[in-house]
């Protein structure tokens, strides 16, 4: 998967959205939340911050290009090798991330399209939940993923898991 | 406790950084009494029993630096908003 | 009444008939030589050598609650002088040389026990600097030890010295480190500074200064106004609202320390202990209660009482450094308001009101220092000049450089 | 049929399960259902404690988590633990417990000879005595005291059980599940309203388990049964058993413990033996009920004696009778309530002496069990009756415990007789006893009134609910603290002995204060922190003291509500993963490599990479640093903080987050720069590379990495929020690694496109290249002083390129090095590092006060000019070698003039770093020195008592190694 930090420049805000749309047909979210286009996702983790994602892309293509696309509005950086990212899926998966998510995953507070960036196990996680699966992102620093994964499969213990890679 | 970040939505305090007083300014360094107004910025507080306005680093959440305004006697916080105001050009 | 193991015995048999309050329920004059601020360890240890070192007795400690309500009834009562600063280290040095006599001058068993601070280190830099630290207090003359990891092996056998996240490397050890009981302290300079004439004056709390021309004539309590030659202030987390009264600003923050006590289990470790790789340290009163704590909150606050985070980090560094605490419950914890300082050191001066004088800027470190910092304080306020070991505790450091950083953590408060 | 003492019938038991366990060596019988402390009841155990200070024979005091008395070690070996209430342990079957601070035996304790020197052990003794001489506190008392202290003992091993953590939210939380909070939560939950209810009972229904009532014409557990399987049907309502809410914090936060398998001998596999939940809730209901409490009258602590309400419990809940012929001594309506329970029961009750028509009991008599007790009357008449159980209610103190974890206090009631609630945490409502409504209508009301409350103002519409039928038991009560003629003692804390006298003599003391008699008796401070006992203790001060009770006031409660397990609250954070470890990118190669590995922060790094025959880690290190020298070295360095820095003004920002100039720095060169504190003093240094006219690529310290970005954004949201300026993180997205050495451009051309010649790329450049096929970046840096280079390629590249920069290296002899190489050449340069920018050194002080610029303001401008800042006299950074070359150096060593003796006023500095330089061919130091720079060539002494060290030194510039720099270019 390939990702990149993209700020907007001072004063580019509406013109950063503006490109986006036009190049990639989303409107950006404000929020910490998720647009998709295809296989990609801008998701919102600050103040004129986002995430881009292209699932399946070339990370290096991906970035020049939306570099390119964002010139003097963004600052686009690359992050594709920045993060391990797990996908968890299954209908206990409310109850292994309760044991580490601070943050509140109810269906009615936390939706599909929304993101959230927070500790977990004293880890800085994306998490993002992408339907109602439920099925969530989560992304960690990669050089924590060792300990990022003893919690989360000390937490998914009680109730058996399966891994596969992707 | 905690504080609602604007961006986030409500997290514990786990998730911040605290710097302190939000009232003090950085003086001008060119000023002819720079050594002591910056004595007085870096260190004088007022540390009142009551309201504070202060800062926050949201470092576990969206990285935003935060101006809280929390009752110190109480920890009642009234008010949360961003430190960097606003995208102005 | 003079306590002794006689007098105990004589009335046991009189059914303790006897017995006369250790401090008077004084009733404020309406003038005294020397008003000090502050019924915790410092204000009462400072009426204490008023009396006992300067023969100043006209004295009243006004509190506002009851004596040691403040952090010196709550503090995980470690005393030390393991500094490293040439500010501090004498300072610190001479308090610890006034506990190892206390008691015998109070009259007072305030349960002081040189059981040993061991502080572990984690790393090959922390050793050296820890070293640093051994070796400053050497040249003042100071007890301290550098163990390797088998020396705290011996020490404290059942640490985890083999799983652990950041592993124990090994320790600087000041044997006559120690512990004291806090209350019996802050009751022990009670009787001592009673005893001598001074009026301890609870339920008092100073709700104004009268400054006129610069030169402090008084204090305005909730008991009515009473006038002083002197005002000595030693409030500890209220610093910044007694010197506001008198139009001060001060290098000083107030933020929530916690503290924690277990149920009492049979003794279990006989030494304080501190965790290099966090902020944890470890001890067991002689009632049996493991007392431990950790890290400041991290914000300002005067509500005397912390939140679930440092909770949390306090139990887990326990658990980090001891993993045969998991079945032992904590019981209890409290905050305290520590008047945090911009570099993390005290302040015993002179303020620019004449006549005003501050003993401040505890941070979490304040109950070693009460003998000296009474100590040091009664001279500046009996003579107008510092007692020399408290000569570079002055307040315009902040504005000369001359700071003293244990911690080189700078002007930030949370930090030290 | 189990136990001498089990009623034939009724209780909340399952006969169908029994289950043996075994207290003090003995075998017993108990069911499902039980507690220890029932089933202990049900078998006629009578003692089962030994008291903290005077040792005194105690049995089962309350049916609850308040109990004072029943404390014992439950399990054994490394699960071994103390101080467990049986009154909360669930039976299982196998359960071991054994009674604690007794010796020899429960039965025959040595100790007990405490009781008979009580006369001289009174309240403060100790701060009276044991003074002389001053040498045996430590030597002869303090041992003696501390061997008395405690109660059980720690397991002394690692606790093999697994614990978590959990966070739960919610609109309502409700705690406490009797009728009160079982209304509240069927109120709320009913609105769609998303409910936790959580009660430490394994039951649900709170007294109504206890007492023989009907609701809605029904028993009332059947009630309880149909309003459970409503609740348990609704989605967004949880249940939560087993489960304690512990501690109220702000802004609705709530911790609880849940004991999830501390009824069950072991944990089954994966699952954790308690759970610490961090519970987030907009409104709660506190449905807690309330405790009874005791009377002080002599002897009122014999095993035998038993809180009225806990005896109803035994006899109702759990089919157990506390005695065959039971008095009652009570001061309000539930004395003639437990004596109809009893005999309802078949238990004969010997008499009900009730204090309002004047009568009391002055003592027990029966010394490990009640045989008699000694009766008086209102006129005075005195009586003896004989009977092996005595229930005592002195009346209820609702359980405000939670309403006071953010400062509440609680206001004295006279109606009840006790203190309820007064200011309320934000968003928490009282509801049922707890509350002050001691009676069942007025809790089903109150708690319903609750619910429905609470979820409205979370915004949920009101739904249909009716309040149902049920009467109001009597609870009248007339406070009756102490029977003054009592003969014994008579105690009012019963877990740490504080008798009325010592409330008196606390009185006459001068600890009048309530917080002062707390201290000095120690009344309230056991596990069970007084929740029988405090209200008492503190009505018995009032009289003591001619004061009324709300005068006295309350003692301060603070969390946790009942004691919380070191385990539950570290949760998945002990051992290893107590902290997350970071690895950078050539981990599982250097592993393979056999590197030893050290912690540098959060982050383990290859420290060196040991060879067969190599004798110690010196050895080793030498060879590194010989061969990075002579050859050719790399060494991971990806853990330095890394950040990119874009936009219009990212040169300006730089200006004023270091010392020196950024903004004239050409694209594709680097820079080194210096970071100050606004303070004056040194915070970072690192380099910032121009890699495009608006973009900076910069590193940091690894230790400082999140301070410096924490501080980048401080400086750019909070001071300058107006400049065009955009940062992120990058140090995860890129594996870096320095390439040192005299061959080091041979190795990187053979893996990278560009032309690496001087001309092309000379020191201090920095370009975008291919490396191994992927687009890199290379800096032209050097630490170690050797001709050297940064490589940086994407993470996930990092472990291919390491073996692909080793192969290509071969040839020349390529080295892998760890942190300790990294640290030689560092020092043979003279670079400073964490050692040296301890936050307590200057620009100056480093020797690096030049770089200060003084044609633009920064950050720490102005506060480095303070006078004691400039102070010529301050230590400076110089270098240090051994006058004899053989001797070894200590970082931590003081500096001392030849001659000058070994005292803190002829300290001069100290040393910061060393290393053995293989260069030099002996030790050498970094340190700091008073006026150094203008000492080189002087000698001091490096003193170092802690390790009994003290070697001259001579001063030397810094830079042991190339000082010219001409290594730099190859
Ligand atoms: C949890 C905790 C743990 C600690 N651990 C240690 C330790 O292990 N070792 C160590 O050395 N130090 C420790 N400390 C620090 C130490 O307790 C304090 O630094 C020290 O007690 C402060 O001095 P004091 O005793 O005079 O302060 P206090 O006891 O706080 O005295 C100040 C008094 O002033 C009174 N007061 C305030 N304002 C007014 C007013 N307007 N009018 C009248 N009276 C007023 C207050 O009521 C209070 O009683 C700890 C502190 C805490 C809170
Ligand atoms: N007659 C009297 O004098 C008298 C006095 C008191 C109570 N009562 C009766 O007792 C009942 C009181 O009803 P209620 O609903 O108010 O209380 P309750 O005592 O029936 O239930 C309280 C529940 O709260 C739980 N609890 C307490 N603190 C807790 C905590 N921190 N965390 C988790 N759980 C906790 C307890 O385990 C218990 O199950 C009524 O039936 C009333 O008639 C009568
Ligand atoms: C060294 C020390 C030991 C303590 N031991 C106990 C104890 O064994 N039991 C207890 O209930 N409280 C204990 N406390 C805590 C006090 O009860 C009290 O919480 C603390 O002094 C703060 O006061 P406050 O809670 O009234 O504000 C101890 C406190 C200290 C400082
Ligand atoms: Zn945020």
């Amino acid at each position: 998967m390939a990702a990149a930090s993209v700020i907007a420049r001072r004063g580019k805000a509406d013109a950063c959205a503006a490109a986006i749309t036009a190049h990639y047909g989303v409107t950006l979210p404000t929020g910490p939340r998720r647009a998709a286009s295809g296989d990609v996702v801008f998701a919102g983790v600050g103040p004129w911050r986002w995430i881009a994602t292209a699932e399946g892309a070339d990370a290096a293509e991906f970035v020049a290009q939306l570099r390119e696309r964002l010139v003097f509005v963004a600052a686009v950086t690359d992050q594709s090798d920045a993060r391990l990212v797990v996908r968890l899926r299954g209908p206990r998966v409310r109850d292994v991330l309760a044991k580490g998510v601070p943050v509140d995953l109810h269906p009615r507070a936390f939706k599909a399209g929304d993101v959230a960036t927070t500790l977990v196990a004293h880890i800085g996680v994306q998490i993002d939940m992408l339907d109602d699966g439920p099925t969530y992102l989560i992304a960690a620093p990669r050089s924590m993923a060792g300990s990022f994964w003893s919690w989360l499969t000390a937490s998914a213990a009680e109730f058996g898991y399966d891994v596969s890679r992707s | 406790m905690r504080i609602n970040c604007p961006y986030c939505g409500p997290r514990g305090n786990e998730e911040f950084a605290y710097l302190g007083d939000a009232t003090v300014r950085r003086p001008d360094p060119a000023a002819e009494d720079a050594a002591a107004q910056f004595y007085e910025y870096v260190y004088l507080r007022d540390n009142p029993a009551g309201s504070h306005r202060e800062l926050w680093y949201h470092g576990g959440g969206c990285r935003s630096w935060l101006v809280v305004t929390r009752n110190i006697r109480t920890h009642e916080i009234s008010d949360v908003a961003f430190a960097d105001a606003g995208d102005k050009p | 009444m003079k306590y002794s193991a006689f007098a105990l015995l004589r009335e046991a048999f009189r059914g303790h008939r006897g017995w006369t309050p250790a401090w008077r329920k004084a009733e404020p004059k309406p003038h005294y030589d020397v008003v000090i601020i502050g019924g915790g360890g410092h204000g009462l240890a400072t009426a204490f050598y008023l009396a006992t070192e300067h023969g100043i007795t006209n004295v009243a400690v006004l509190e506002k609650g009851y004596i040691g309500s403040g952090n010196a009834g709550r503090n995980t009562t470690i005393i030390r002088s393991n500094y490293l600063l040439p500010g501090n280290e004498p300072f610190y040095e001479w308090s610890m040389k006034l506990w190892e006599g206390l008691e015998q001058n109070l009259n007072y068993n305030a349960m002081v026990s040189q059981r040993g601070v061991l502080n572990l280190y984690h790393s090959d830099a922390q050793r050296d600097a820890f070293a640093r630290r051994g070796n400053a207090m050497r040249l003042h003359g100071v007890d301290a030890e550098l163990l390797h990891r088998d020396g705290v092996r011996r020490m404290v056998p059942f640490l985890d010295y083999d799983n652990a996240r950041f592993p124990i490397h090994g320790g600087l050890l000041q044997r006559r480190g120690g512990t004291a009981r806090h209350d019996a302290v802050v009751w022990g300079y009670a009787r001592g500074a009673d005893t001598r004439g001074v009026d301890i004056i609870e339920n008092c709390e100073v709700t104004g200064l009268s400054i006129v021309n610069g030169r402090v004539t008084g204090v305005d309590t909730t008991r009515g106004t009473i006038r002083a030659k002197k005002v000595a202030m030693a409030v500890a987390g209220n610093t910044s609202r007694v010197a506001a009264l008198a139009g001060l600003r001060l290098p000083i923050e107030s933020h929530v320390l916690q503290a924690f006590v277990s149920e009492g289990i049979k003794p279990a470790i006989d030494c304080v202990v501190t965790f290099g790789a966090g902020h944890f340290y470890i001890s067991q009163s002689d009632k049996g209660g493991l007392v431990f704590g950790g890290d400041i909150d991290g914000y300002n606050s005067y509500a005397w009482r912390g939140n679930l985070p440092i909770v949390e980090d306090v139990l887990e560094e326990g658990m980090a450094i001891w993993p045969g605490l998991g079945r032992i419950r904590m019981l209890r914890f409290w905050g305290g308001l520590m008047d945090m300082s911009m570099d993390g050191s005290p302040i015993i001066d002179r303020t620019p009101v004449d006549g005003l004088y501050l003993n401040a800027g505890w941070c979490y470190g304040g109950f070693k220092a009460t003998p000296a910092s009474g100590w040091c304080f009664a001279h500046l306020v009996a003579r107008d000049e510092p007692y020399p070991v408290a000569a570079a505790l002055r307040l315009d450091r902040f504005a000369t450089g001359a700071l003293i950083d244990e911690r080189g953590a700078g002007a930030q408060p949370n930090l030290h | 049929m189990s136990g001498t003492h089990r009623l034939q019938s009724g209780g909340l038991i399952d006969r169908g399960k029994p289950l043996s366990f075994s207290f003090d060596c003995e075998s017993h019988a108990g069911f499902a259902g039980d507690t220890l402390a029932s089933a202990l009841v049900a078998n006629g155990v009578k003692l089962v404690g030994r008291s903290f200070k005077y040792h005194r024979p105690r049995g089962i005091f309350t049916a609850g988590s308040e109990e004072p008395n029943a404390l014992v070690e439950l399990r054994g070996g490394v699960r071994r633990e103390p101080n467990t209430r049986a009154t909360v342990t669930e039976l299982y079957d196998g359960l071991i417990a054994a009674s604690q601070n007794r010796w020899p035996s429960l039965r025959h304790d040595i100790g007990a000879v405490n009781d008979r020197l009580s006369r001289f052990l009174v309240a403060g003794f100790y701060y009276k005595t044991f003074m002389w001489p001053a040498k045996f506190w430590e030597l002869l008392y303090e041992p003696l005291i501390r061997r008395a202290a405690g109660l059980g003992r720690a397991a002394g091993a690692e606790d093999p059980d697994i614990y978590e953590k959990a966070f739960a939210h919610c609109d309502v939380l409700v705690i406490g599940a009797g009728p009160a909070g079982l209304m509240a939560t069927l109120a709320a939950g009913r609105t769609g309203a998303r409910v936790i209810l959580a009660d430490e009972d394994f039951r649900l229904g709170g007294r109504l388990l206890a007492e023989r009532c009907e609701i809605g014409g029904r028993p009332a557990v059947d009630w309880v049964a149909e309003i459970e399987a409503e609740l348990a049907a609704m989605p967004d309502v949880r249940i939560m058993r087993r489960t304690a809410v512990t501690g109220v914090y702000d802004h609705g936060q709530y911790s609880a413990i849940e004991r999830v398998n501390d009824h069950v001998a072991t944990p089954p596999e994966h699952e954790p033996r308690q759970r610490s939940w961090k519970i987030v809730a907009k409104r709660a209901v506190l449905a807690a009920g309330a405790h009874e409490r005791a009377i002080a009258f002599g002897n009122n602590d014999r095993p035998g004696v038993m809180l009225a309400g806990a005896a109803r419990t035994y006899v109702n809940r759990f089919a157990a009778a506390p005695g065959r012929r039971l008095a009652v001594f009570t001061n309000n309506d539930d004395g003639p309530r437990t004596a109809a329970d009893a005999r309802e029961a078949g238990i004969e009750v010997a008499a009900v002496i009730d204090s309002r028509t004047g009568a009391r009991v002055t003592r027990v008599r029966g010394r490990h069990g009640v045989r008699l007790i000694d009766v008086a009357d209102a006129d005075g008449r005195t009586s003896t009756i004989e009977c092996d159980a005595l229930a005592v209610s002195g009346g209820w103190n609702p359980a405000v415990h939670l309403t006071c974890h953010l400062g509440g206090k609680p206001v004295w009631n006279d109606e009840i007789a006790a203190f309820v609630p007064g200011a309320l945490p934000p968003g928490m409502t009282v509801a049922g006893a707890a509350a002050g409504a001691l009676t069942l209508a007025r809790c089903l009301g109150g708690g319903m009134t609750a619910g429905v409350t609470a979820a409205a103002a979370c915004g949920f519409a009101i739904a249909a609910i009716t309040q149902p039928r049920a009467d109001d038991e009597g609870a009248a009560v007339t406070a009756m603290w102490h029977v003054k003629d009592s003969r014994g003692k008579a105690f009012v804390d019963l877990q740490n002995d504080v008798t009325t006298k010592d409330v008196a003599l606390a009185t006459q003391e001068g600890f009048g204060s309530v917080e002062h008699l707390k201290r000095y008796t120690t009344l309230g401070m056991a596990t069970d922190q007084g929740k029988t006992a405090n209200v008492l203790g503190l009505a018995i001060l009032a009289q003591a003291s001619a004061r009324a009770i709300p005068q006295v006031g309350t003692t301060t409660y603070r969390p946790p509500y009942v004691p919380v397990s070191f385990g539950a609250m570290a949760g998945h954070h002990r051992g290893r993963d107590f902290r997350p470890t970071r690895l950078p990118p050539s981990h599982a190669w250097a592993t393979e490599q056999g590197a030893v590995f050290v912690e540098a922060g959060a982050w383990l790094r290859a420290q060196y990479y040991p060879r067969a025959g190599e004798a110690d880690w010196l050895k080793t290190v030498n060879r590194e640093v010989a061969a990075t020298r002579a050859h050719v070295g790399v060494c991971d360095v990806s853990t330095l903080g890394k950040i990119e820095i874009e936009g219009a003004n990212a040169g300006v920002f730089l200006d004023r987050v270091y010392a020196n100039t950024f903004s004239t720095l050409p694209v594709g060169k680097a820079r080194y720069g210096l970071m100050l504190r606004e303070d004056g003093f040194v915070m970072d240094d690192g380099t910032a590379s121009r890699l495009a006219p608006e973009r900076f690529f910069m590193t940091t310290t690894t230790a400082q990495a999140v301070r410096v970005m924490q501080h980048l954004e401080f400086c750019h949201q909070v001071l300058w929020p107006a400049l065009d300026v955009q940062m992120v993180s990058v140090s995860e997205q890129w594996a870096q690694f320095s390439i040192a050495g005299p061959r080091s451009r041979d190795v990187l051309a053979k893996l990278v496109d560009a032309d690496l010649g001087d001309a092309a790329f000379p020191h201090l450049g920095c370009r975008e290249v291919t490396a191994c096929g992927v687009a890199a970046r290379l800096f032209r840096l050097s630490f170690s002083g050797e001709l050297a280079y940064e490589l940086a390629v994407p993470a996930r590249h990092g472990d291919a390129t390491i073996r692909a920069i080793m192969a290509a290296g071969a040839e020349f002899g390529i080295t892998p090095y760890g942190t300790e190489a990294l640290g030689v050449m560092r020092i043979e340069k003279g670079h400073v590092a964490g050692n040296e920018i301890n936050g307590q050194l200057t620009a100056r002080d480093l020797g690096l006060g030049r770089m200060m610029s003084t044609k633009k303001d920064f950050v720490g401008r102005v506060m480095a000019q303070r006078p004691a800042l400039l102070d010529p006299e301050r230590p400076a950074l110089v270098g240090f070698k051994p006058v004899d070359g053989a001797r070894r150096l200590r970082a931590g060593a003081h500096f001392l003039k030849i001659g000058a003796g070994a005292t803190a006023e002829n300290d001069e500095g100290y040393m910061t770093s060393v290393a053995y330089s293989p260069m030099v061919k002996s030790w050498i130091g970094l340190g700091v020195l008073r006026r150094g720079p203008e000492r080189i060539g002087e000698r001091v002494r490096a003193y170092d008592p802690v390790r009994n060290g003290d070697v001259e030194v001579e001063v030397t510039s810094p830079i042991f190694v190339d000082p010219e720099g001409a290594r730099l270019h190859g």
